[in-house]
């Protein structure tokens, strides 16, 4: 019998037609039967979609997100009113026509700040969660697995948890805005400098929680095996260690984009932040709290958007965090 | 009756660190202070001086000036005594001042004691300041909450370099004021009790007085006008309609005090711009591009409607202003025209100048674009202001950049970063500042030529606007030679059109008050913009609503 | 005896759900166990024996399975006949463990990795028979005695990773026998045990189930096993039961075609008496038996140098877990592999042969010692060549469920290797594994399955199929076909030698099963307490054993043949001597009497009396 | 274990001094002025005495070395003096705040009480919050006690302190007038009155600080326990007919601990640290604000001590975790 044909009779066995295998089972050895071979692998991440699909709450928070991000990046290009325009007159306005979710104390359009704020908390969100996350995971995984790192890393890390943070931004202010914006403009000057000192002064705890997990998964067989047949650190960190600490690693996300939102509009408050009149979620509630009663939907409006974005990140990690674990992938 | 109030409770959201407020030059270690610490006078809330510790107010007239106006003789009031129980000697005057005018000390409130000699007791109860030169205005030290009188035996080890190690005479120090203190924890709370020594054996009210750190301003209204938990707050600075918010529960109200406090805009007259090498720029090797020419300062001012302004930011606790100097009475000049917004004249204006509307709606003149930067510190207000008068100049086609800077590097002088006050790497800038006691005359004397910043003088000038006119100098040579108060006040009058409508280089908003938040059942509060807050702690008494 | 039965399995159907759609697991399954018997289940690798036995625990459900069909018919001890796969969670939760024993196919992934054996022993005495815990730990020591593991009392301390494999297995025998069930199901119990041992556990679970009226469920390869221990047998093909009967019945008389092929390839030990060369693996294909061809080496030149080869693990203890001991796993081990042969090494569970081989690839760092591979010093290497020389070394570990990444694919698992140094193009990888894939037995479409997706045998192939990934020059196969039905077992067993022909590959087979070792290799190597004991060729071995262990080992081997049943003797239990010595212990060296050229008898220091 | 304990504990104090030196070049390169508070009339020379007078007229290094004799000699012989009496420390100039004029030391030791008593609290409110919804969650994936823990936990998340301590204080001091706003340092602990007392102005602080603490922790707990609750031990477990609670809260838990203790252990010093802005929300002047404040005020040698001692803790902590990973996982080895 030829391989061939050896592997036609063991695919015929697999298939899931039931009757034809019982009765194959009953009456003789395998019929030859030929049928395809299944061979290659499906690309994983199709994989991941489909399962990720079957998860509503994952979905559901994915349209929802998307639906925000439309609404940040769209919503200007219909509502056109500018967001720092001052219209003295409407101010504290309720909801109307003209200003569908009010004004704010000098009249400016609460949609508009909304969908401007929104533009500028996500992007800072994302990349400084980002930046923030991979930094951790990094130094996480890196001191965890090789071992001679991980002293230097780790003490590296308590120096970070130990700096001041105040004093630390206000020092990259002094030495970075600047430069900073002389080359890549104002905007994008001091986005960059937002988000790498969030970025830079919050990855310390998911490095610590992704470096634990690696000392303890390091010492499972499995990476043993992998090492015999002669797999190269970076490809055992990528391919063996980092999936398997990907659950933490997704909390950590999901939570730092919180953290950042809010960390952002604490810095405006340091002058490190973009110019005043520029509206940021974090900084309209900020803005709006001592206001709370009078105007209640001020807080309300973009306490709301925050959570609404955190939550939807976090179910969308979540359904990603499932569709990852081929444990419950399938079910 | 003494103590029969109970108890009296103060929310200041910035703690006191210090009771000795010879070490710290905070208006809230001023505050605390006083209701512990006397100086010889001190300033009513219309601006006079009135007799504390001293028996009368010297004058040349009861000869306690001396006619070369070099020297002044002060009397104690008799029988006074500390709160432990000691007499009060003119010995403890000299040596407070001798406690300031250490060189080792670093004593926050030398300025006060500028120009003195020599301080001698005469006998028990007499003392006399001599001067090096002619003082005209000889209430200085001892005058007002900032320089009170320490007790010669608490803080006789205390000179000097030792002053920092006497943390309990700092935290505790006897007084002669209506509360002596039970127990100081420095930025958090401050505990007082009557002290059974004031003179005026029917007061305070108040057996027991505690002064709460922490918080902030909105926090601190809310607990002296929503919840009650409080008598008195200070520093309530806010929104005017969240105040109004909060009064209607009806518990209390807030009150403003007018003393010389101005918040303005500073236009810098040299070049901030980047482009030159450090230490370079914002100093006079360069002018300014545009700022120099006096049309469009002027502009600048037109554009503003400072009535909105005050009504947004401030309420009943501010008023607009075009002077520098608002207060006192006497100085402050009758220059009103600024008070009403006109853009349109601000656009004839640039237009007459040859500052012409460029394609994307910004002024320009051979090449020079009207842009700014204009920066000020972190504050709520402050960015509303920022929001505001940007629109405005963009009206008239001046296209700005906001920039705001955490309060404590702003105003913090330290020469290695760019963002302080001194330095001012912006072409306008904003924020408020006043003088202490009755005399403005040093506060006009700032902007002379010599005193712009510079890295010449480690950016310590005081002149932030480089303003620079030989004719203003002259003028203030002239005023620190002349006694006569009326002469004086004509002077200064003429000094503040110069640097305000005639020059705009500095730009008067608001003229503000400080603002408190009172409990109506706390009688007796008469706020003072000129003296410390709790001048006339001992007179405040509970009362039913 | 009784003749109601205590379990009767009907119509069982198992499904589970994958990304390639449902799966089934167990087509239709019927059979009953009574009480004092003990049944045997034997088939194809993949077949659902442990689907089938899972279910019976209401287990499989927590591995993603669904029970579709059948009943579970368990008469409890109340007397009451219930449906097993209708009773509630609680209900269940008095059954597990108490009434009905589980002993898990794969021990390591089985066993709690922080908890120490004692304490995953006791919990479910304290459970269901309420003992305080000083007697469950009493009644644990007394268990592992039982299950003949060695120093008891030290390994009730130990974490299951310190363990060998053949100890974790007995660990999870023990587990199971805590509370005397009335049902014991054994899926595998003993692949990783050695004869000796392993006939001591099979003598005290027949004890059990004679005295105690225990039903056994037990599931193997071994046909000899089955042969001994049966009352009757159960042969499963693809999901299905194909064929049940009294065990001579199917030894002598076997009615379906797969039963007979699966006992024509069954290797006796003996079969090979004479032949000095090994010989590829009897096969029954399409009814006719393939002819045997002996493997011989022309001029055989050493591959492999191992010199003096020591490995010890540190025991820990005590909070701060200092080391208090060591484990002096191999001693002084000095062995040769030539080019192209294969040299078995057998011995006691425990005695060193996992941690010897892992220690030649440098998985453990050896205390001391040369190992030499084709004349590179593997000890010397940086950790940059030792990897380009692992390209050359491959072993297939023992435990194959723990050694597979379970976030991978069994594609990519297969891939890595190639991967690693950049073998083939992307396509001419995936036409290597396809064919990896088919020489191991296993159908290509489990290429996208994951690991927990297959059964023992299965994820033991795909072991296999990655180590030959690489083709290298010397494979380490650590009970590397324990978990194989012995068809599959055959074909994969060719496979091995059939590459070894083509490509001179040099095999360390680490094995048990003492008849497979006499037909696959050139010399053979008894371990005992980390010592190589005998050392000789096959022939010297198996036919003149000098050293007393390796006499008792050929006395223990299982005879595949029900009639001659070896097991209800009496067994005379021997203390085990302890590899764990103090600190600063110093370790004698090994003395070998030469007896005839090549073959090496210990004689110094003599563990074995 | 032992051994690596003690190379941690030695490696610990280069570390830490090196992380004091870092701190120390941050704050002095950071701008700001001790002076910043001094009003603007007080002209330059006068600022320039002042500023001496804190001795920043010496250069940086010998300020520092100061410092660390200070820290390191000066205040353990003040306490070593008043705990028994003697006189070693006669002379020596103790770690001088800026802002009071007064001992460091002093300060944080007034502090230290009220920032445990609610921080510290709250953090164990928080973590025994954290814990069993963490598990449930888990264990009941997709539950609706799921569901609404998951809701709640990232709403307490996302919502900044500020905002939850204002709306709590607005709804319970406010208008219901339940809980005091203005938390009264002073108050000590008597009888049962001042108790009640304690625990009314407790109350808020506490549980806007453990929610957001539990949120945090308990979504760790979760995602951990997830990946633990499907491997095959847990199976075994089950097989041994442990009921689920065992299965869960033995057997998984301990799988499960690692990345919770990792949180827990950073967060423990950051209790230390105080919380800034919930302490300033509620006027608890505890670390927190003593450390905001001294930062504005760049009050140097504050600052410094605060984050020193902060620093200790955290690598204190971080070895206690190290150490717990070993205890609760004993495949991992550090030697
Ligand atoms: N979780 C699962 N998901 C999908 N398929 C599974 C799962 N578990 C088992 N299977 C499949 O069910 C079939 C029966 O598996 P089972 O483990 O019962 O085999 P077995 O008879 O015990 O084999 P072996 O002797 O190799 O252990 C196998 O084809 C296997 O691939
Ligand atoms: N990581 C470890 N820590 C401590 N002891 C260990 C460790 N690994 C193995 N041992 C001990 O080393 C000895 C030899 O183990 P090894 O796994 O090599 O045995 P083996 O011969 O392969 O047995 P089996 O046939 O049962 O698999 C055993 O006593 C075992 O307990
Ligand atoms: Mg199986
Ligand atoms: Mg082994």
């Amino acid at each position: 019998m030829t391989e061939t044909e050896r592997q036609h009779q063991l695919s015929v066995a697999e298939t899931v037609d039931a009757a034809a295998a019982q009765a194959g089972a009953a009456t003789a050895l395998p019929p030859d039967d030929p049928l395809h071979a299944g061979g290659e692998t499906r690309s994983q991440w199709r994989d991941i979609w489909r399962q990720f699909r079957s998860h509503k709450g994952a979905i559901v928070a994915l349209v929802l997100f998307v639906g925000i991000i439309l609404f940040v990046l769209v919503g200007p290009l219909i509502w056109t009113i500018d967001p720092t325009y001052v219209d003295i007159r409407a101010r504290n306005s309720g909801f109307s026509a003209a200003h569908p979710l009010g004004t704010d104390q000098l009249g400016r359009d609460m949609l508009a700040r909304l969908m401007a704020g929104g533009q500028v908390s996500i992007a800072v969100g994302l990349t400084a969660m980002i930046i923030a996350v991979s930094l951790g995971s990094l130094i996480g995984l890196l001191s965890g697995y090789f071992r001679r790192l991980d002293a230097p890393l780790m003490r590296l890390t308590e120096l970070f948890l130990a700096l001041p943070l105040l004093p630390l931004l206000l020092l990259m202010v002094t030495l970075f805005r600047e430069p900073l914006s002389q080359n890549f403009g104002p905007a994008l000057g001091i986005f960059i400098l937002i988000v790498s000192a969030i970025g830079a002064t919050s990855w310390m705890q998911a490095a610590r929680i992704v470096r634990g997990d690696v000392l303890g998964l390091k010492e499972r067989e499995f990476i043993l095996a992998a090492k015999s047949i002669g797999t190269p650190a970076h490809r055992m960190i990528l391919r063996h260690v980092l999936p398997n600490v990907l659950s933490p690693i997704m909390v950590a996300a999901t939570l730092g984009i919180a953290t950042a939102i809010i960390t952002e509009s604490a810095l405006s408050f340091l002058g490190l932040g973009f110019p005043p009149d520029f509206p940021t979620w974090g900084r309209l509630l900020y803005d709006a709290v001592d206001q709370m009663i009078q105007y209640p939907s001020r807080v309300i409006l973009p306490g709301v958007f925050i959570s609404l974005t955190v939550l939807c990140v976090n179910y969308i990690g979540d359904g990603l965090r499932d569709a990852m674990d081929p444990r419950i992938r399938g079910r | 009756e003494r103590g029969s109030d109970g108890a009296l409770n103060i929310i200041m959201w910035q703690a006191p660190s210090t009771m000795n407020p010879y070490l710290s030059g905070g208006t809230k270690e001023i505050i605390a202070s006083s209701m512990t610490l006397e100086p010889l006078a001190g300033m009513t809330p219309e601006g006079e001086h009135y007799t504390r510790l001293a028996a009368e107010i010297p004058t040349l007239e009861n000869g306690g000036i001396a006619e070369d106006l070099k020297s002044v003789t002060w009397k104690l009031q008799e029988g006074l005594k500390w709160s432990d129980g000691s007499p009060v000697t003119a010995e403890d005057v000299v040596f407070t001042g001798q406690y300031c005018m250490d060189p080792n000390g670093g004593c926050s409130q030398l300025a006060k004691f500028e120009g003195i000699e020599s301080i001698e007791a005469v006998d028990d109860l007499t003392v006399r300041i001599n001067f090096t030169d002619a003082m005209p205005d000889p209430y200085s030290a001892f005058v007002g909450s900032q320089s009170p009188i320490l007790q010669k035996v608490q803080f006789e080890n205390c000179l000097g370099a030792n002053a920092p190690t006497c943390t309990d005479q700092n935290f505790n120090p006897i007084g002669t004021g209506p509360f002596r203190v039970t127990q100081f924890l420095t930025n958090d709370v401050i505990t007082f009790e009557a002290n059974p020594e004031y003179r005026d054996p029917a007061k305070p009210a108040f057996a027991t007085a505690t002064v709460k750190g922490g918080g902030d301003a909105a926090a601190a209204a809310r607990a002296v006008l929503e919840t009650g938990e409080f008598d008195y707050a200070w520093n309530t600075q806010l929104a005017p309609d969240v105040i109004a918010g909060m009064e209607q529960m009806g518990r209390g109200k807030v009150s403003a005090a007018f003393g010389s406090l101005v918040e303005r805009i500073h236009v810098n007259l040299t070049d901030p711009s980047s482009s030159h090498p450090e230490g370079e720029r914002s100093t006079e090797a360069h002018p300014h591009p545009f700022l120099t020419d006096p049309a469009v300062r002027q502009a600048l001012s037109m554009a503003i409607d400072r009535q909105l302004l005050t009504e947004i930011g401030y309420g009943t606790s501010g008023q607009p202003t075009c002077n520098y100097v608002p207060a006192p009475e006497a100085w402050a000049s009758d220059n009103t025209e600024c008070l009403t917004q006109d853009i349109e004249g601000a656009k004839a204006l640039l237009e007459e100048a040859g500052w012409t509307v460029g394609g994307n709606g910004i002024r320009e003149k051979d090449g020079v674009q009207l842009r700014m930067v204009y920066q000020t510190s972190v504050n709520a207000v402050r960015q509303d202001f920022q929001a505001l008068i940007k629109q405005w100049w963009s009206e008239i086609g001046i296209e700005t950049e906001l920039k705001t800077i955490d309060a404590s590097v702003f105003f913090g002088s330290d020469p290695g970063s760019p963002d302080t006050l001194q330095k001012f790497y912006a072409d306008v800038q904003m924020y408020a500042d006043n003088f202490e006691g009755g005399n403005p005359a040093p506060y006009l004397a700032k902007w002379t030529c010599d005193k712009a910043p510079s890295p010449a003088n480690q950016w310590q000038g005081e002149n932030i606007s480089r303003y620079c006119d030989p004719a203003y100098d002259e003028l203030m040579a002239e005023l620190s030679r002349t006694v006569d108060p009326a002469e004086r006040a004509e002077i200064g009058k003429r000094l503040n059109d110069m640097l305000t409508k005639e020059s705009n280089a500095i730009i008067p908003l608001v003229y503000r008050g400080t603002a408190s938040a009172h409990s109506n059942t706390l009688g007796g509060v008469q706020l003072n913009a000129w003296d410390s807050e709790m001048w006339n702690v001992a007179d405040w008494t509970r009362v039913s609503q | 005896m009784d003749d109601k039965p205590l379990v009767s399995i009907e119509n069982l159907r198992v499904e589970f759900e994958t990304s390639d759609g449902v799966v089934v697991g167990v087509r239709d399954v019927t059979f009953d166990i009574k009480p004092g018997e003990c049944v045997c289940v034997v088939g194809e690798s993949g077949s659902g024996k442990s689907v089938s036995s899972l279910s019976l625990m209401r287990l499989v459900e927590f591995g993603g399975g669904t029970i579709a069909g059948g009943r579970l018919m368990f008469e409890a001890d109340d007397g009451r006949v219930i449906d097993l796969a209708q009773q509630s969670l609680p209900a269940m939760r008095d059954i597990r463990g108490n009434q009905i024993g589980m002993i898990f196919q794969e021990p390591m992934t089985a066993l709690n990795p922080v908890f120490t054996v004692g304490e995953q022993l006791t919990e479910g005495l304290i459970v269901h028979r309420g003992l305080k815990k000083s007697d469950a730990r009493a009644r644990a020591l007394e268990i592992l005695r039982q299950v003949r593991i060695p120093e008891p009392e030290r390994r009730l301390d130990q974490y299951p990773h310190e363990l060998s494999g053949g100890m974790r297995q007995r660990v999870v025998i023990a587990i199971a026998m805590a509370c005397e069930p009335r049902l014991l199901i054994c899926d595998e119990p003993t692949t990783a045990l050695d004869v000796t041992i392993q006939a001591e556990i099979l003598a005290l679970i027949d004890r059990l189930k004679r005295e105690k009226q225990i039903a056994v469920l037990f599931i193997t390869h071994d046909m000899a096993v089955v042969a001994q221990m049966a009352d009757r047998v159960v042969v499963m093909y693809r999901g299905n039961k194909v064929e049940e009967g009294p065990v001579a019945q199917i030894f002598e008389n076997p009615r379906e075609d797969y039963t007979k092929m699966l006992l024509a390839a069954v290797p006796r030990l003996g079969e090979m008496t004479g032949k000095s060369a090994p010989e590829r693996m009897r096969l029954m294909r399409d009814g006719s038996v393939s002819a045997p061809e002996p493997i011989i080496v022309k001029d055989p030149r050493p591959l492999l140098t191992v010199r003096n080869l020591t490995t010890r693990f540190p025991v820990k203890g005590g909070l701060l877990r200092r080391t208090m001991a060591r484990v002096h796993a191999v001693e002084d081990v000095s062995l040769t592999i030539n080019a192209g042969e294969t040299l078995s090494l057998v011995g006691e569970s425990g005695c060193g042969k996992s941690t010897c081989g892992r220690s030649i690839l440098r998985l453990v760092e050896p205390e001391s010692g040369r190992v030499s591979l084709d004349g590179t010093d593997i000890l010397a290497l940086s950790p940059g060549d030792l990897r380009r020389a692992r390209r050359d070394m491959q072993m297939i570990f023992q435990d194959p469920f723990a050694s597979l990444d379970p976030h991978m694919k069994l594609y990519d698992q297969v891939a890595e290797p190639l991967e690693n140094f950049g073998i083939g193009s992307r396509s001419e990888r995936k036409d290597r594994i396809a064919a990896l894939f088919d020489r191991v037995e296993l159908p290509r479409s489990f290429m996208r399955r994951y690991p927990h997706e297959m059964s023992g045998g299965q994820r033991q192939r795909i072991a296999i199929a990655r180590a030959l990934a690489l083709n290298p020059k010397l494979i380490i196969a650590d009970e590397a076909v324990s978990a194989l039905d012995v068809s599959v077992q055959a074909q994969v067993l060719n496979l091995l030698m059939e590459l070894q022909g083509d490509l001179g590959i040099s095999m360390l087979f680490i094995s048990h099963d003492m008849a497979v070792v006499e037909r696959v290799s050139h010399h053979v190597g008894v371990m005992y307490l980390g010592r190589i004991v005998e050392m000789g060729t096959r022939r010297q071995v198996f036919e003149n054993p000098q050293h007393n262990y390796t006499r008792q080992l050929m006395a223990a081997v299982p005879v595949a043949d029900p009639r001659q049943k070896k097991i209800s003797e009496d067994l005379k239990f021997k203390p085990i001597p302890s590899p764990i010595h103090p600190v600063d212990y110093q370790a004698a060296p090994s003395v070998y009497r030469e007896v005839a050229p090549g073959h090496k008898v210990l004689v110094e220091p003599s563990t074995h009396h | 274990m032992l051994t690596f304990t003690i190379r941690r504990l030695l490696l610990a104090i280069p570390t830490l001094l090196f992380i004091s030196l870092v701190i120390f070049l941050l704050l002095e390169a950071s701008p700001g002025d001790p002076l910043a508070d001094v009003p603007l009339t007080v002209p330059p020379e006068v600022r320039e005495r002042m500023r001496e007078a804190l001795g920043l007229g010496s250069p940086w290094y010998v300020r520092y070395v100061l410092w660390l004799k200070q820290f390191f000699w000066v205040e353990p012989l003040y306490w070593f003096d008043q705990a028994f009496g003697t006189q070693f420390s006669a002379g020596m100039q103790r770690i001088i705040s800026f802002q009071s004029r007064s001992p460091v030391f002093d300060i944080i030791a007034q502090r230290v009480p009220q920032t445990l008593t609610v921080v510290g609290f709250s953090y164990l409110v928080g973590i025994l919050i954290a814990i069993p919804i963490g598990i449930l969650s888990a264990y009941r994936q997709y539950s609706w006690f799921d569901q609404i823990g998951t809701f709640v936990s990232m709403i307490g998340f996302s919502m900044p302190t500020f905002f939850t301590g204002v709306v709590l204080i607005i709804i319970f001091g406010v208008k219901l007038q339940w809980f005091p706003s203005v938390y009264d340092t002073t108050l000590v602990v008597r009888d049962w009155d001042s108790f009640l007392a304690q625990v009314r102005q407790m109350i808020m602080p506490v549980t806007v600080l453990a929610l957001y603490n539990a949120a945090q922790i308990s979504r760790f707990m979760r995602a951990s326990m997830l990946d633990n609750l499907r491997q095959d031990y847990v199976r075994t477990a089950r097989a041994k007919g442990l009921s689920e609670r065992t299965v869960v809260l033995k057997h998984v838990l301990r799988n499960s601990l690692i990345p919770v203790i990792t949180v827990i252990a950073l967060g423990l010093p950051t209790v230390f640290g105080g919380a800034i802005i919930t302490e300033q929300v509620f006027k608890v002047n505890g670390l927190g604000q003593l450390l905001i404040t001294a930062i504005h005020g760049n009050d140097i040698p504050m600052v410094l001590t605060l984050t020193f001692m902060f620093a200790i803790l955290i690598v204190l902590f971080t070895l206690i975790a190290d150490i717990l990973y070993g205890i609760l996982d004993p495949r991992i080895r550090y030697d």
